[in-house]
């Protein structure tokens, strides 16, 4: 019991931000905040049901679900943090459980949520110096706001002519041939392939308190409409900022759908740097068959690998 | 500037053929300059190796790619019908008769819109049931893919037969 | 049938630029082969006084109509992006990564109905940061200018030599 609090602790301050490196809350204050939410931890374990015995994997979900219960801000927790910690997990693991891993890489899901919900927020509050400058001409700007340094940019506010401009091409469309119909039933027959096992696999592990909550969105349609977009894209490694549409919960739901992806291998996804790179998708194998299908039987196997968990 | 150059680049982002008039309007030159630019380019481009040719077609006008090279050109083109929603054909043609209902399972919320195009193309028809539409295939859909059959069971049929051949030299 | 050739009916058909890759799978030539019809081919367009040139963008091709015939190009359904927010667009491609109140100091309110319009062509992306978004340039920006980048610090290296080159001679 003290070894598992121990290790609760340790996980908490993982996950939660650097606060003295962020703002001024004194060191002793963020120990006693930390303690508090180990307490809560403590007392929320008895009652949860938690499938994990590992005690990493236990205190992720029961921090996670705290931010989900609303008894954290979601700001407190450091998603970033919890994605090395948990890939340097995986990447040591023999095994890994499709399950578990599912659910806490949902509950993050959900915090990230929660973040960008806050953030949108946040930002669509109208900046005051807005209000303040509005209808001002921009030349007297410099009086009033920090400027930066223009360079050679400047000449771009007062050219008539700008350097870019679009480009002309043609745009010819040609009548649908019977190679085409077989191609698309190719990838269409696929792609229900995958919901179908995406189905069974949120089917069969799905929290039951997820159910009440509002998120009634259905991840496979998510999935499926994040792997189309990404066919769209064509050959190589992709930015996944390609893949957003709109909206900031688009953002969200590109995210995730790629983790799923990942771990369902259909792709691979990877950051130039951490933790603020550009983060890159590639579909492992978009045209070719022969490696698709071993992927979709991979998945298939893995889920099958699963133990059975209450 | 010369003329030949602007009905060049006019018959080029056109998408479809044009006649002397429209290329006139949007040039700006009359139409007696548009019509020799159209012979000086006719002999440019068609005289030479190029893969592309200026056509006449009656009274239309348009580039087009040579008929040696129409093989290399179409697949890069875009379908006249979007691939999500040949996509969506397809399926129906595979499963067919099949309930809307069933197909939303498979591809989710998109199955109204694209069933609702593909039957204003007539390629698909929809009959009320159960609370859903029962979805076949039309005669148009196998004239639009020149498919060998008769009949929807036919078009189901050769549908599988198709996915058999190409999955039976990966599996095992 | 010479090859570059094949790489000009696949250029000219293609809907959007192509990579080399995508030229090579459909014409059937090895990359070596399509990289050198395309060098062939943009030289043979791009320094004869045609209205058409093969550009580069970064690993893409496309034929496109030369700059100076863009207006007698025919209007279909291009974006048409208005001259002030391509100021916007291309203030963002020169400053990026930018926030969007650093721009709001260069331009005014209108940053915020600008990048929203840029954001849905999407061709700038957004991503919240320090109470406001850091702004950057997507591939489609890249591709729909035709600029031969092919990541953002290119983008803003290709506008910086733009910039000096138009500026030296106009400068007073």
């Amino acid at each position: 019991m003290m070894a598992s609090e121990m290790d609760c602790a340790q996980v908490i301050n993982h996950l939660m931000f650097q606060k003295s490196l962020i703002d001024d809350e004194p060191q002793d204050d963020r120990e006693s905040r930390i303690g508090s939410y180990v307490k809560t931890v403590e007392e929320i374990q008895r009652g949860t049901l938690m499938p994990s015995e590992d005690p990493f994997e236990r205190s992720v979900a029961l921090v996670f679900e705290l931010v989900v219960q609303q008894r954290f801000d979601p700001w407190d927790i450091n998603l970033i943090e919890f994605s090395k910690l948990y890939l340097a997990k995986i990447r040591k693991a023999d095994e890994v459980n499709l399950v578990i891993a599912g659910k806490i890489v949902y509950m993050a899901w959900e915090i990230l949520k929660l973040q960008s919900e806050q953030a949108l927020r946040r930002a669509e509050k109208p900046e005051t110096v807005e209000v303040m400058f509005d209808g001002w001409e921009p030349e007297s700007f410099d009086l009033f706001v920090d400027p930066f340094e223009l360079g050679s940019g400047e000449a771009l506010l007062y050219a008539e002519e700008m350097p870019i401009d679009e480009k002309v091409r043609r745009k010819s469309d040609r009548p649908v041939t019977l190679i085409d119909l077989l191609d698309a039933f190719d990838e269409a027959k696929k792609e229900s392939d995958i919901r179908k096992e995406l189905a069974k696999f949120m089917q069969k592990y799905k929290r039951p308190d997820f159910d009440d909550k509002a998120h009634k969105e259905s991840l496979e349609d998510d999935i499926a409409s994040v792997w189309e977009r990404l066919q769209r894209c064509g050959n190589g490694p992709i930015p996944i900022g390609d893949l957003y549409t709109s909206g900031k919960e688009d953002r969200v739901t590109v995210f995730v759908a790629a983790l799923f992806l990942a771990k369902m291998g259909k792709i691979s996804v990877w950051q130039e740097e951490v933790p603020f790179g550009m983060i890159f998708v590639e579909a492992k194998v978009p045209w070719d068959i022969v490696q698709l299908e071993d992927a979709s039987a991979l998945a298939t196997v893995q889920v099958q690998n699963v133990p059975v968990v209450k | 500037m010369k003329s030949e150059r602007i009905i060049e680049a006019e018959l080029f982002s056109a998408a479809k053929p044009v006649t002397v008039t429209e290329l006139s309007q949007i040039s700006g030159l009359d139409a007696r300059t548009v019509r020799s630019a159209l012979d000086k380019l006719a002999e440019e481009y068609n005289g030479s190796d190029r893969a592309i040719e200026v056509s006449k077609m009656g009274p239309r006008y348009a580039m087009q790619v040579k008929k040696d090279y129409k093989d290399y050109a179409w697949r890069l083109s875009e379908m006249e019908i979007p691939k999500d929603v040949l996509k969506t054909a397809s399926l129906i043609a595979y499963y067919q008769p099949v309930l809307q209902s069933k197909l939303f399972d498979l591809i989710g919320n998109k199955v109204y819109e694209h069933v609702k195009s593909l039957e204003d193309l007539g390629l698909v028809r929809t009959k009320p049931r159960k609370n859903s539409y029962e979805l076949t295939t039309t005669k148009k859909f196998i004239e639009t893919f020149g498919i060998d059959a008769r009949s929807r069971t036919e078009v189901k049929a050769w549908l599988e037969g198709e996915l058999t051949k190409k999955s039976s030299p990966k599996k095992s």
